[in-house]
């Protein structure tokens, strides 16, 4: 796998990704992560292909949040290596950018620019970052608030917005950089009930499309309808990780057992 | 022609005053310009806070105090003084009309107000030990409290009385003048001695030619021989 | 008060205001300009930079401003002048006295703006910088278009009090020496022994600005408000 | 060194005036403060609008203005001049003191007002629901509340009046401020009077600070004081 | 019914409620609410029995928190009438108080007082507006508090504990005034989803002991098992009311329809 990573890659956005199909998107080898003294990640091994979706689940403070932001060099980790499309994540700075290029990121709690209208916030990045001329980025933008459901929304504050109207302009907004990995992290979980289901129905979407995604959530419905596979989280490490079939159905430990019993209820 | 900055108070009369459209007038003002004539020199005037017009100096905002500046030693200790170029004596002043008895015993449990830092609250507190001082930052508070009657007499250089002309009731003086300055001197920076010396000649021909009496009888400030 | 005001005093009212003003407006930008900077600065991460700013928001918030006007003015005053004088060409030039005025003002006030903009900061959740590195910004990009805007946001009322701030400190620069209102006033009323015309003249600039300023701040708070009208 | 020492001891005859301005002024202005905050939250209308432009513009206009006015000014008032007031407005010391107070008393009841509202409306609820009546209600939600909100500016306020204080010397009070520039008029050493002034009010700021957060955690009990921005 | 109504009622706790069984405990005719010249609650007509358990559901804005606030007297209203206990509400002040004392409330943001300890926080009403002598109240309160099993929690402040013991020390504080009514505005809202089971669980604990409960809630599985009517308002009106096998399974209306297939996933 060290001598894939080291093929050089053109990056050509998500859609003309034949040739390196074979590379995995991302690979995590051997990852620990400490905060202080607490070991917080341990050994994290994970192999992700392209256009693979993954649903990682395990209880409060395992740890599934501080995975996913080290993929996107939100967090710093000790030891072990990230590869994301042959790109080593250890070499700072420059290689950061570029992989974060392609790394689009969705959070929790949207974080969208509330000084800033639902279009300027899709524009933004694309302008400042990739340099995209303002028309195109304008273009770009509205075709993904389309995606997403509601370009009508456009000249809006995200303020003046329900919380799943905000969490799809936040995808959206990710979507103009052309990702080709997306990680997710509990995007539901700050929303009321009837706005789970839209928002869900926009991934739903992205995992058509071919999308490699990485999502952090609880909707076992979700999960099993989506996923290609489920990697389950304790105590910093994965504990199992098996398609959603066998996951709910069968699961292997005991500790994922207990879990399941908690969380459908 | 070379310049020179002059700087006073600003406040401080007859010695030197702002008139209502800013610029300065008074005896000061009027020395130091016909020293300027004398020398040859370009003068500016500008004013400084009191308390601040030795550093100021100091710092090389301007070249020279002109600003009725009493010759203390512990001046001296900074700056050079010229020759005196006016005598003052120092008074008691009250509200006219008020009865005061100026020795220290008349004066027991009074409020005298005096200038902040001058000689002249040094001499009240030396031989006034049991009067209450009451310190001002400028003459011009100080006549204005005393005409209010916050205090009963006021200590200071006579001319600033005669030269009050505000509203409300008049000042007099009481009791005989005391000397309590060398006199008043114009202060410079210790490495500007040459200056000094130029200026100290000027003020000789002055003396000579009735220029330097002329201004003082203007002004009603006494002759100093 | 016109016959005042016709005699002279109007016009020296006037330069005073404009003295006031100008040495307000100007140490309300650099009081601005040090409290980015000190904040920049507080959370560059270098070692102790948070501590030596916390020291100097703190002593200059527990001092008397006009103590550390004097000490500001003269030192500065005093330096700034040496410096000339070494400058050979120099020597002869003397700086005005609005110089020093403007710079001790705009420390003495900067102390505050710090602790404006600090807790301003602070009060930007996380999430906001990690949207902006997530999206590739760079660090500078990420300030100017996603920190300082919010930070304005969050601050525009307390902008508006350090504005009035900002002119009423320069009534103490009379204490100095400055021709500003309060000084102008109080000559005025001394030598003409009209103390209610000139000191009302002063009180009703004050207030007219106070109002001036409340209305202004309140309007950009109107327009920054503007994303937040309706649902959610 | 010992000239230094002189000094010091000189300045800290000002001492006693200084805090004795600060805490008179702190009580007095507290206590019109919460008055005038009272009567705007419980008799809302013209006249409470009046009061608060009033005390708008009280805080619009420097102290130094307000202490030059009330000094100078207010002796050319027949009514001032010729009743008992003029046993109060003929000393520098409570002329400063009337001021301060006046100008607390501005900054103050926007503060107390500031706290007042921003209660959490559902506290108020939760205390209705259980039947508690108007006053059990403000005593038990309100209160603690306003506390609890306006100790953080409040605090600052205070410090703010401390080194208001300050300002007193240039109507001929006597206080630390007047001591150091004194000195300083005196001996033409403008940095060490006004360094060892300085010192002291630093001192003075700090045990301040202390006083009122000890006093708050004494009376808001179930909570550490906010942090303190001040 | 205005007949039942005006018929004077001893005020005997929730449990010697036998001889009065048949007067019932809310009634709620033709009652509208406006905020300003928005029509918040239209003409709702809602009768409750002597401890009967209804859910209120509905979508966000319907004017659930709204209908029950006003049964609380927490909210005006301008036509109609609500009657608790044979005591009605209109006449304010004096009657409001003595309607309050019947009814408890508990909200969705716990609302405890911050500066109380637990223990404080029941006692404080029974000795201020019951006048319960100190050591009666403390009594009462951990009996409460046990009932909500926390009394181990008695001298903690609010802000040690949990969200979900929070919502318990809140449910215990009404308790303790021994109202004949509960009323909850969704309790379990702002709640992580691993506490809202033990809040549910205390709040079927009271069901069971026939204590008259009005509820909103989003609960659905919560609602299936312990109501005995459910309520669906929408748009300020009560649209279908049914008990909760009829509701679930048969709804009548549409929009109800609507509803359930966004909520029930
Ligand atoms: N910046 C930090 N410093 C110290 N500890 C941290 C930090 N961030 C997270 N932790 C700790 O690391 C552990 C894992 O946190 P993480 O947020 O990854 O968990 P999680 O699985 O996402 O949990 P949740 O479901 O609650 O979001 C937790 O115990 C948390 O307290
Ligand atoms: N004080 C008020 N002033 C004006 N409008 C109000 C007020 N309180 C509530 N409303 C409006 O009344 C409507 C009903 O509000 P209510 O809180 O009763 O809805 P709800 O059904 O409880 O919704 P949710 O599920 O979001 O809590 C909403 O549209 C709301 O905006
Ligand atoms: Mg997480
Ligand atoms: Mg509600």
């Amino acid at each position: 796998m060290s001598a894939a990573a080291s093929i050089p890659m053109p990056d050509k956005g998500p859609i003309a990704m034949n040739d390196t199909s074979h590379t995995p998107a991302i690979e995590i080898v051997g990852m620990s992560k400490w905060f202080g003294s607490f070991h917080v990640l341990e050994d994290i091994d994970l192999k992700v292909k392209q256009g693979e979706r993954i649903v990682v689940c395990g209880p409060s403070g395992s740890g599934k949040s501080t995975m996913i932001r080290c993929i996107n060099g939100l967090e710093d980790f000790q030891r072990g290596r990230i590869v994301v499309h042959g790109q080593e994540l250890r070499q700072r700075a420059r290689a950061l950018d570029d992989v974060r290029k392609k790394v689009g990121m969705v959070f929790q709690q949207f974080n969208l620019f509330p000084h800033l209208t639902v279009l300027e916030n899709c524009t933004l990045a694309q302008r400042w970052v990739h340099k995209v001329p303002g028309s195109v980025a304008i273009d770009i933008a509205m075709q993904q608030l389309e995606k997403v459901r509601i370009p009508e929304q456009a000249q809006k504050y995200p303020g003046q917005l329900s919380g799943g109207q905000q969490q799809r302009v936040a995808i959206a907004r990710s979507l103009c950089l052309r990702p080709s990995i997306m990680l997710f992290d509990e995007p539901t979980s700050s929303l009321d009930p009837e706005m789970v289901r839209e928002v869900l129905d926009t991934m739903a979407d992205l995992a058509r499309d071919g999308m490699t995604i990485i999502c952090v959530t609880h909707e076992m419905g979700f999960a099993r309808g989506i996923a290609d596979r489920i990697v389950f989280m304790d105590q910093g490490r994965i504990v199992e990780q098996a398609p959603p079939a066998e996951f709910f159905d069968a699961p292997r430990e005991e500790r994922t057992q207990r879990f399941l019993e908690q969380v459908v209820r | 022609a070379r310049d020179l900055v002059l700087a006073n108070e600003g406040g401080f009369p007859p010695y030197n005053m702002t008139k209502a459209d800013g610029t300065l007038e008074g005896f000061d003002i009027d020395i130091g310009m016909s020293i300027c004539k004398i020398i040859g020199a370009n003068c500016t005037w500008v004013t400084n806070e009191w308390s601040g017009i030795i550093p100021a100096l100091m710092a090389r905002k301007f070249d020279v105090i002109i600003g009725g500046m009493g010759i203390t030693d512990e001046r001296r200790k900074t700056v050079v003084f010229s020759e005196p170029y006016a005598r003052t004596y120092s008074f008691f002043g009250v509200v006219e009309g008020k009865e005061l008895d100026v020795t220290p015993k008349g004066l027991a449990g009074k409020i005298v107000g005096v200038q902040q830092g001058t000689t002249n609250a040094k001499f009240i507190e030396a031989n006034y030990p049991d009067t209450k001082l009451q310190l001002y930052p400028s003459m011009d508070t100080l006549t204005a409290d005393l005409k209010i009657g916050r205090v009963d007499a006021v200590f200071g250089d006579v001319e600033p009385f005669t030269g009050d002309k505000g509203d409300g009731p008049k000042l007099v003086e009481i009791g005989e003048p005391v000397a309590v300055s060398e006199g008043i001197g114009m202060a410079f920076r210790p490495d500007d001695i040459s200056l000094r010396d130029e200026f100290n000649k000027a003020l000789g021909q002055m003396k000579s030619d009735g220029t330097w009496k002329t201004l003082s009888e203007k002004w009603g400030i006494p002759v100093y021989e | 008060m016109i016959d005042y005001l016709a005699s002279g005093w109007g016009l020296q009212f006037l330069s005073a205001i404009g003295t006031s003003l100008t040495v307000a407006a100007l140490g309300f930008f650099f009081c601005i300009l040090i409290g980015i900077l000190c904040t920049l600065f507080a959370r560059s991460g270098f070692r102790g930079s948070a501590g030596l700013v916390s020291l100097y928001t703190y002593v200059f918030r527990s001092l008397p401003d006009i103590l550390l006007l004097i000490l500001i003015f003269y030192t500065l005053d005093g330096a700034i002048q040496a410096l000339l004088h070494l400058v050979p060409g120099m020597s002869g030039v003397r700086l005005s006295a609005y110089v020093p005025a403007v710079i001790s003002t705009s420390i003495v006030l900067g102390a505050y703006a710090t602790e404006l903009f600090r807790a301003g900061w602070a009060d930007i959740p996380q999430g906001q910088h990690e949207a902006g590195r997530s999206l590739g910004f760079t660090t500078l990009q990420s300030l100017v278009l996603i920190i300082l805007p919010q930070v304005y946001r969050k601050i525009i009322p307390h902008l508006g009090s350090l504005c009035l701030i900002s002119l009423k400190e320069t009534a103490l620069l009379s204490i100095i020496g400055i021709p500003d209102i309060v000084r102008t006033a109080s000559i005025g009323a001394r030598s003409t022994g009209a103390p209610f015309v000139f000191y009302g003249i002063a009180i009703a600039i004050f207030v007219i600005f106070a109002i001036l300023c409340s209305r202004i701040f309140a309007h950009l708070e109107q327009r920054v408000r503007q994303d937040r009208a309706g649902a959610r | 060194m010992s000239v230094l020492l002189d000094y010091l001891l000189e300045i800290l005859q000002g001492l006693g005036t200084t805090l004795s301005l600060f805490v008179i002024a702190l009580v007095i202005g507290f206590v019109l403060a919460s008055a005038v905050a009272a009567f705007q939250i419980r008799f809302p209308g013209i006249v409470a609008r009046s009061i608060w432009s009033l005390m708008f513009c009280i805080r619009g206009v420097p102290l130094l203005l307000i202490l030059y006015v009330v000094y100078y000014g207010f002796p050319l008032l027949p009514f001032i001049r010729e009743t008992v007031l003029w046993t109060v407005f003929a000393s520098p010391y409570w002329c400063a003191i009337i001021c301060l107070a006046f100008v607390e008393m501005a900054f103050t009841s926007e503060i107390i007002r500031g706290a007042y509202y921003q209660t959490p409306r559902e506290q108020v609820e939760a205390a209705r629901s259980l039947g508690l009546s108007g006053f059990q209600t403000f005593r038990v939600a309100i209160l603690p509340a306003m506390l609890r909100n306006g100790f953080a500016p409040y605090t600052t306020e205070v410090i703010l009046l401390c080194k208001s204080t300050a300002l007193a010397f240039t109507i001929t009070v006597m206080d630390l401020m007047g001591y150091a520039n004194e000195i300083r008029a005196r001996t033409l050493d403008i940095y060490h009077p006004l360094l060892i002034a300085g010192c002291i009010y630093i001192c003075i700021v700090v045990i301040t600070r202390l006083i009122l957060s000890t006093l708050f955690n004494l009376v808001a009990v179930g909570g550490t004081a906010p942090e303190d921005r001040a």
